[in-house]
This record gives C-alpha cells, structure tokens and sequence, in this order.
C-alpha cells in the first residue's frame, strides 16, 4: 500500500517547517490536502527549503521528496515541476496522482511570490 | 502489531479452534446432517444441540433459529425476507442511517423496489428517539430495524423500549446484534425482539457463520433469498457447516458465560485509554458518553488528516471506520450523521478491545496516538483554507 | 460404520484440516480481509492468493471468482442474478429435470416471477440431448443451466458441446460443477463455459463455502442475491472467511493434483462393486453405463420397499436419492425422470465411492446388499398389487 | 428413528412366512405396502400364524409383533385387532400410522376368510 520510500520521508521528513521568504501554498483542508512551501534563495540557487502538509501519506512524502530535489536548484525550477519523477520514486497509486497536483500548484505559487519579490528588489 | 480491531472481527477463542478441529478431524461428525443413516444423523443432533445451546443465550427456542452465512446475511433474510412475505400488508419500513451496510442497503434495495422507507437520524450522541421512532410508524409499516450496538461507535440503542413500542403498534422489529452479544445481555422475549441477527465472528468465533432468530408466534414465514432443498424450515438452503455451528456454539457460549465480568473488565480499560488520549487538545468522543457498549472508543481530533493518522498509527490494528468500509476512501455515514465534518469523520479512529487486550498495550497505543497527532499538527500550514493562487 | 456416502459430502483431507486449523489459531490471519492494517492485509493476500490457485485450477482468473458459502448460493447467485440482470434482454431459461434442487428451485422461483422455463428431459439414461437443447434455444433465451456430474446417477453431460452451441447462439452456460471438481477436468475456456458453481465439500474441503466463476468478458453483472459493503465486487457482501476459503483452495487443489490417478482408482472399485452387486436378479443401473463420474453407482432394485432396504444396510453410510432430499419420502425426481416407477426410484441405492473407499468395504458392503434384497424379497407377498378384501 | 423393538423384529421375524389355512391381504406394491397374514385355528384358538409383508421396517415390525400377540387367542380377536398397542410398542412415529391400517384390514380379511370357511364347514 505504502512504499518503503514513502514511509522514509513520512517517518522522517527533514525538509517539514516554515522559513522566512518566498513561500506558496495549495488546496485546503475541506479538499482533504494542503500544502504549503517556503524558500530562500542565494547566489541564484535555492539555499533553504521546507514544507508544511496536511494530507495523506504520500503527500506528505511527495513534498519531502519536492523539496531534497529542489535544494541547490535554480528558482525557476519550481515553475516547471510536474509531479511524475515523485510519483514514481514514491510508488503513489494511480487514483492518488491528482493530489500530487496541489504540491506542483504550491511550487508555483511559491516562484510567482518570489520572482515577484525578486522583480520588486530591481524596481 | 497490536490489536485494537476486535469490532471489525475477533481472534477465535482456543476452545473454539479445537471444537472445529476436533469437528474436521473427526470420523464422525463430517457426514451430511440431511442424510439419514447413522453418520449423518449424529451431525444432525451435534447442529440441533447447538441450536438449542444457542437459542437458550438469548431465551429463543431452538425451532425459532435459522443458520446462515453471517450477520450479513441474517439481515438480508430478515428485512428482505420479512418485508417480501408482508408486501400485501403495507410498504412501508422504518430503519436508521447508522445502521450497519447489510441493513442500509437491504432497505435501499427495498426503496429501488417501491418500498417507502423512513430513515431516522439519531441525535448527536448517536441515539434514535423514541418519539421519532414511533411518530415514524405508519398503518403501512410493516418492519422496524434497528441495531442493538453501533459497530463504529458502540452506541446502544434502547432496544427494550423500540420493542414494546413496535409490539403495541403491531410491527415487526429486527435487530442487528452483531456487535452487542457477548457485550450486552440480549433477552428477545423480555425485549419483543421479532428477529435477529447475530454473527460469531464478532464474539470469538469463525467467521462465515451466523444465526437468524425468527419468533415463532409472531413470524409465520419470510421469503427465503436462496432456494433448493428444505433444510433450515426452507428459509435456508444448502449443506449446513458442522464445525462452522458447532464453533459458533461454543464461541457464543464462552462470551455468553463471560458476560459478568468480561465487559465490566473491558470498559474499565476503554475509560483507561480515554484517560489517556482525552489529553489531547481539540479530540472529541464519538458517540454518547456513557451509553455505549464496552469494546469502542471511537475519537476525532481536529486538524489532523484521517488517512496520515492512521499510517501513523500502523503498528496498531486499528480502523477508522467501520472495517467493512475502510477499502473506501468516503468519509464515515456513521459518523457525519452525528453531525461530524468530513475531516472530523475522515480524522476519526476507532479503538476497539476485546479479550486479549492488555493495559500495556493500551499505554503504547496512546503513546503512538499522542505523538501522531502532534507531530501532523505540526506539520500541517497554520493557515486554514488557502486558496491556490 | 463404512462411509459410501461420498456424494454427499466428503471428510476434509488430513491436510486441508491442517491448513484451516492453522488459519483459526493463527495470531495473524485472523483479522478482516477488508481491514487497511497489516494484519488485515495479510488476511486479504492469502485469500486472493487461494483465489488465484481456485481460478487456476479452471483455467480462469482470479478476479473472475466469487467466494460463496457453497455450491447452493453458487447456482442461485448465477441463476436469479443473471435473469435477474437480464430480464430485459428476454425472459426465457433452459435447464433440465435433473438438475440439484439448489438450481430446480431458483428457476421454479424464477418461474413465478413471470420468466418463462424449457425443462429438458435426459433420456433413460440421464443424458440431455443436444438436439433438444438447441431447438429449446430462442430469441428469448437469455441463460442455460446445465450440470457436470449429476449427484444420483453420476452421469456426465457434455458440457462441451452444450458451452459450445450456447455460444454459438449467444445465450449464458451456467454450469454446476459441485460434483464433478476433481473426478473430472474442468477448463471453462475449452468448454466455453460462462458460469460455474463449485462447493468445497464434496472435494474433501470444508462445508460452508463454495465459489461462483464468472466469465469476465461475458458476464458484466449480476444482481446479487445479498446486499451491504462491497466485498466481491459488490456481489456478495459478509466478511469473508478466511480459514473456509484456505480450506477449500488447498482441498481443490489436492483434488486437481489426483485427477491424473485417483478418479481412474476409484472407477476401477465402483466397477467390482457393480459387478459384485449386478449378480441380484432384476437389479437395474441407474444412469449412462459409461458416461458416468466415477464415484457414483446407482441401482434399483425391483420388489423390494426403498426404506427396508436401507435399513437393512444401515451399518453403512448410503444414500436412497440425493441426501438433499433424503429427509423426505418422496421418491426421487431424479430417477423418475429416467422411467423408473415410484417403487424402483424408491428402491434405489446410490453407492458413493471416495478417497478413502477400499475393497473390503465393497465387499460387505455388497454382502449385505445381496442378503438384504434376498430377505426382503423372500418376506414379501408373492401376489402383486392385491387389493383389500 | 427406528426404536431397538423395530430393529428386533425387522432382523428376526420368526413369524414370517406362508401357511396353508386362512389368510388375508391388504395394500399393495404401489402404495408402498402390502402386508399378508395367514393362519392355522385348532381348539378355538389360533396355533398358527404367519405374516408376509412389503413396506417399511416398521410395518414389518408391526407385522410380527401382531402375530405375536395374536397366537394362542380367539381368531375373533382378529377382527378387534387395532394397532394402537403395536405402535406404541414399537414406538412407531405418528406420520407412519396410517401405514399400519394395512395390517388391520388384512387381519380383518383374514378372520373373514376363516369366517367364511368355517362357516362353509358348518353348512
Ligand atoms: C453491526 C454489524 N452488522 C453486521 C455485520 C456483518 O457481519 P458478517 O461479517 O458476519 O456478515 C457486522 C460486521 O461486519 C456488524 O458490525
Ligand atoms: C450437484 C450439486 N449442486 C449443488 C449442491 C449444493 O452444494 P452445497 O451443499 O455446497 O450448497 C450439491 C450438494 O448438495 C450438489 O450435489
């Protein structure tokens, strides 16, 4: 039901918390998930990363393994993450795979709050 | 593991194996109890003393009980089967939307039919009214079922009361005793119970196996849902299982001779748990604080996801629902019929002790349960409801 | 007692007792199949591995397997279910006379409903003919029920030709198969089979539980018989039981393992027995002399009163009919429908040969027989059919 | 099912056979039972009887325990004869009763054949 990977990053997700930074979020909790993340960048690449989740399991997992992918990555990344690569390594269900969208959603709301940020500082 | 799912079913007691055991392993006992050489007449008389032991548990005589397949049937045959015989009478039936899904959707099925149905809703403690019940009762209704204990809250229903009511309104009443014998004394004179069904599985014993009860005075007949051959007074056909009722038998016998101190002894650990667990800051008590039967303490906490807690919880044999329907993903009728939100329903687990359990066990199960729910709480965005965007 | 009473049961195999009482005192496989905790996971792979060995052995899948509590709910749930499912289609059912009354009754309730039946006679010597059974076959016709192995005289259709033709024209084969599993190969592709009942008791398996097949690519739905929870693809709810389904799964599987010698073994001993038994003056076999399952010797004997004759072999386990019946004193249906008068259905034993069956036993057995039918027939009135007075 | 008097009568009828003398019939073989006396009377009494019968071990039970009783009485007995000690005895069950009728009209049959004879005797 749950892969040994899922259970890793259930049982001992490093990446959980809230940073001062950019952050975006997705879904609620009347949909049955909610994800949040938050990140700093320095030297064009992201330094710091966490997330917060309410949800099942696998998303719980979905975005610890979000965020280890993402660390030292450029922040444009989060714009075009899509869920499939986490899916697989985390062996989530076919009828879960849409909950893994509010993750990708979250991402992207999270670049648009710091490329928005970013476009301030030049202003 | 842990076991705390004795609701969903229950180990089957020592004795009960080597009844069946023996029952299997024997020369003698295997023959078929319809035919009438010697063999088979010594099965025949091992399945009608363990009619007769049965029917004494619940002060029914032995020609009153009917063998089947399990609870689930028994509540086929006897709402489908009661409200087919009676159609010409009236049609229309009264029933709960807590009952369990063998009755739920035996009278959907009915509904489908063209039968009217009258589906009370209890209050927030789980309890059926008695005024609604019996405002319900129509000169159409011919049937009123509803279950002594609920499966996944342990709510008892008062059904000494719905009896006399049914019996003075002339209506049949049904009552799902699955989770109650064992737990609840059960008396179906005392209480003007028409029928009943009942389930070993759920009291020590094997599962595949249950008992109809039907009062012979009051029921002459229902229709039968399977045909073939007379066996069970032609309400129910097919080979009777020998080692499945004579286990039955002696399962419900031991629960019934454990009924002084067992349940005693089981709630005063199901209040231990709740000692411990009622710590927890915002988790409320499904179903009603002091009426409900030994073995459940069913518990919602806010703001922690259903699915993750229970993964949290995977050391322990747990439900979070009724197990029948823990495959679905749909938030507990039960429980949102008690007025709880989908993610309270959804964030529910049901605790369930039984003959084995032990207060260590309980300390562990707390333990796990306390640290579960922290750390998602901890977990989760404070923000509640953020639109994406 | 000498047990020749295969036919109606079967004692459980030493081994498939082992596997079942392993299964009840296990601290692990006793938990609800449709629990999501590891123990009742664990409970859910074992049965859906036993499915998949069941499924195996006919050459089906495992997600075209039912579990049912025997052969009886088999043939109704295939019957009833699939008119039922069908009954806009056409309302006309082809079976025979001599099927089990578990498949007789479901088409005389299907009859009352409004569906209309063609009931094929067999010839005297129990064979349907195919001819009959295509002509029997209209626009109408929605499902055939034909079974293997008939349970009084052994005789063996050709489910084959029959799959084949119900094919051909379109219309559903059911096919109870409780007596042949085991005596003969079952392959429900080769013979186009769409349904088919099995029990496990009378292939050295436990009482109480069978299986329903149902072709996958055919067969879209039937209506279930029972309701509540959506064990089984929604078509039989109940929780199952694990310990009866191991049972049955390892019993058809030794039953399958044998076909290659044990059925050809005790062919050879039902022929000594008829060859021992056929010196009696006026004996008739019942049934085809060749195309018959193994098991099963049927014999009438003229002159001689049904109930003495088994009475005079009572140190033994025999059957005068299906033991199904055998409560009753009505002589069989099912060898009135090959011509034999009241008293020769009457005076008929069905010796049932099994596993354990030895050539001793037929020795006395047909000792007895052979003195029993003598003294009998020497304490009768000579005269035939005097009246009083 | 079948008492221990039933079972004694039914392996060891010691009346069971044909006599020249008065005899009776009733029944027959497609009602299921047929039963047959005949018998012997010297000194008033009867000193002979034997019985022949097809049916049911009880009714062949019936049939030597009538016998029984009836040797060494008046052949008038024959006509008063009514099953009701037999049944008793044999503890024949109610829904068989009826079949032991055929042993009353069949020993009715054959006082009246013993009747007639003797009568013809007188003449
Ligand atoms: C209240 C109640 N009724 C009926 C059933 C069904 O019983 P069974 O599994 O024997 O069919 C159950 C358990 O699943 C139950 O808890
Ligand atoms: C041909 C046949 N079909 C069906 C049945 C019924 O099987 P069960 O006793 O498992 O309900 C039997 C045996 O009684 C049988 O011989």
């Amino acid at each position: 039901m749950y892969s040994a990977a899922v259970e890793q990053a259930f049982d001992h997700p490093v990446h959980a918390g809230d940073l001062s930074g950019a952050s975006g979020t997705a879904g609620s909790r009347a949909l049955g998930t909610e994800v949040a993340f938050s990140m700093q960048v320095a030297a064009g690449m992201i330094s710091q990363m966490t997330f917060q989740a309410y949800g099942c399991p696998h998303t719980i997992a979905a975005c610890e393994l979000a965020v280890e992918g993402l660390l030292g990555k450029a922040p444009e990344t989060l714009e075009k993450w899509v869920p499939d690569r986490v899916a697989q390594l985390l062996e989530v269900p076919v009828e879960k795979t849409g909950r893994l969208f509010f993750i990708q959603d979250a991402l992207r709301n999270c670049w648009q709050d710091w490329d928005t940020n970013k476009l301030d500082e030049r202003d | 593991m842990i076991y705390l799912d004795y609701a969903a079913t229950t180990p089957v007691d020592e004795n009960v194996v080597d009844v069946m055991c023996q029952c299997l392993g024997s020369q003698e006992l295997f023959a078929n109890t319809a035919s009438s050489h010697a063999a088979g007449r010594k099965a025949h008389k091992a399945v009608e003393a363990a009619r007769d032991r049965v029917a004494g548990l619940i002060n029914a005589a032995a020609r009153e009980l009917i063998w089947t397949s399990g609870a689930t049937e028994s509540d086929n045959l006897a709402i489908i089967g009661a409200a087919h015989f009676r159609r010409l009478r009236g049609k229309h039936l009264v029933t709960s939307v807590t009952e369990h899904k063998a009755v739920v959707d035996s009278f959907h099925l009915l509904e489908k039919e063209g039968f009217t149905i009258t589906w009370l809703h209890p209050d927030e403690f789980g309890v059926i009214s008695l005024q609604d019940l019996e405002a319900a009762i129509t000169d159409e209704t011919t049937l009123v079922s509803i279950m002594h204990v609920n499966n996944e809250t342990g709510v008892i229903q008062d059904i000494g009361a719905i009896g006399e009511i049914c019996r003075r309104r002339d209506v049949l009443f049904h009552v799902d005793a699955a989770q109650s014998f064992g737990r609840l004394p059960i008396d179906v004179r005392r209480d003007q119970i028409d029928m009943l069904s009942l389930s070993a599985h759920k009291a020590y014993g094997p599962k595949g196996v249950g008992v109809l009860f039907l009062d012979s005075e009051r029921i002459r007949r229902v229709e039968p849902l399977l045909h073939g051959g007379g066996h069970e007074r032609g309400l129910r056909p097919g080979t009777l299982a020998t080692h499945q009722i004579l286990g039955m038998s002696r399962a419900l016998e031991i629960a019934h001779q454990n009924l002084a101190q067992e349940p005693q002894h089981i709630s005063v650990l199901r209040d231990y748990l709740w000692q411990l667990v009622g710590v927890i800051p915002s988790i409320q008590l499904n179903g009603h604080p002091s009426r409900r039967a030994c073995h459940i303490l069913n518990v919602s906490v806010a703001d922690v996801e259903g699915e993750s807690l229970l993964y949290g919880m995977r050391n322990f044999a747990l439900s979070s629902g009724s197990a029948c329907i823990s495959d679905s993903a749909e938030p507990s009728y039960v429980l949102k019929s008690l007025g709880r939100s989908d993610q309270l329903a959804q964030g529910s687990i049901r605790f369930s002790l039984g003959r084995y359990t032990t207060r260590a066990e309980l300390d562990q199960a707390a333990d796990t349960f306390i640290a579960t729910v922290t750390r998602l709480r901890d977990l989760s965005p404070n923000q509640q409801s953020v639109g994406s965007g």
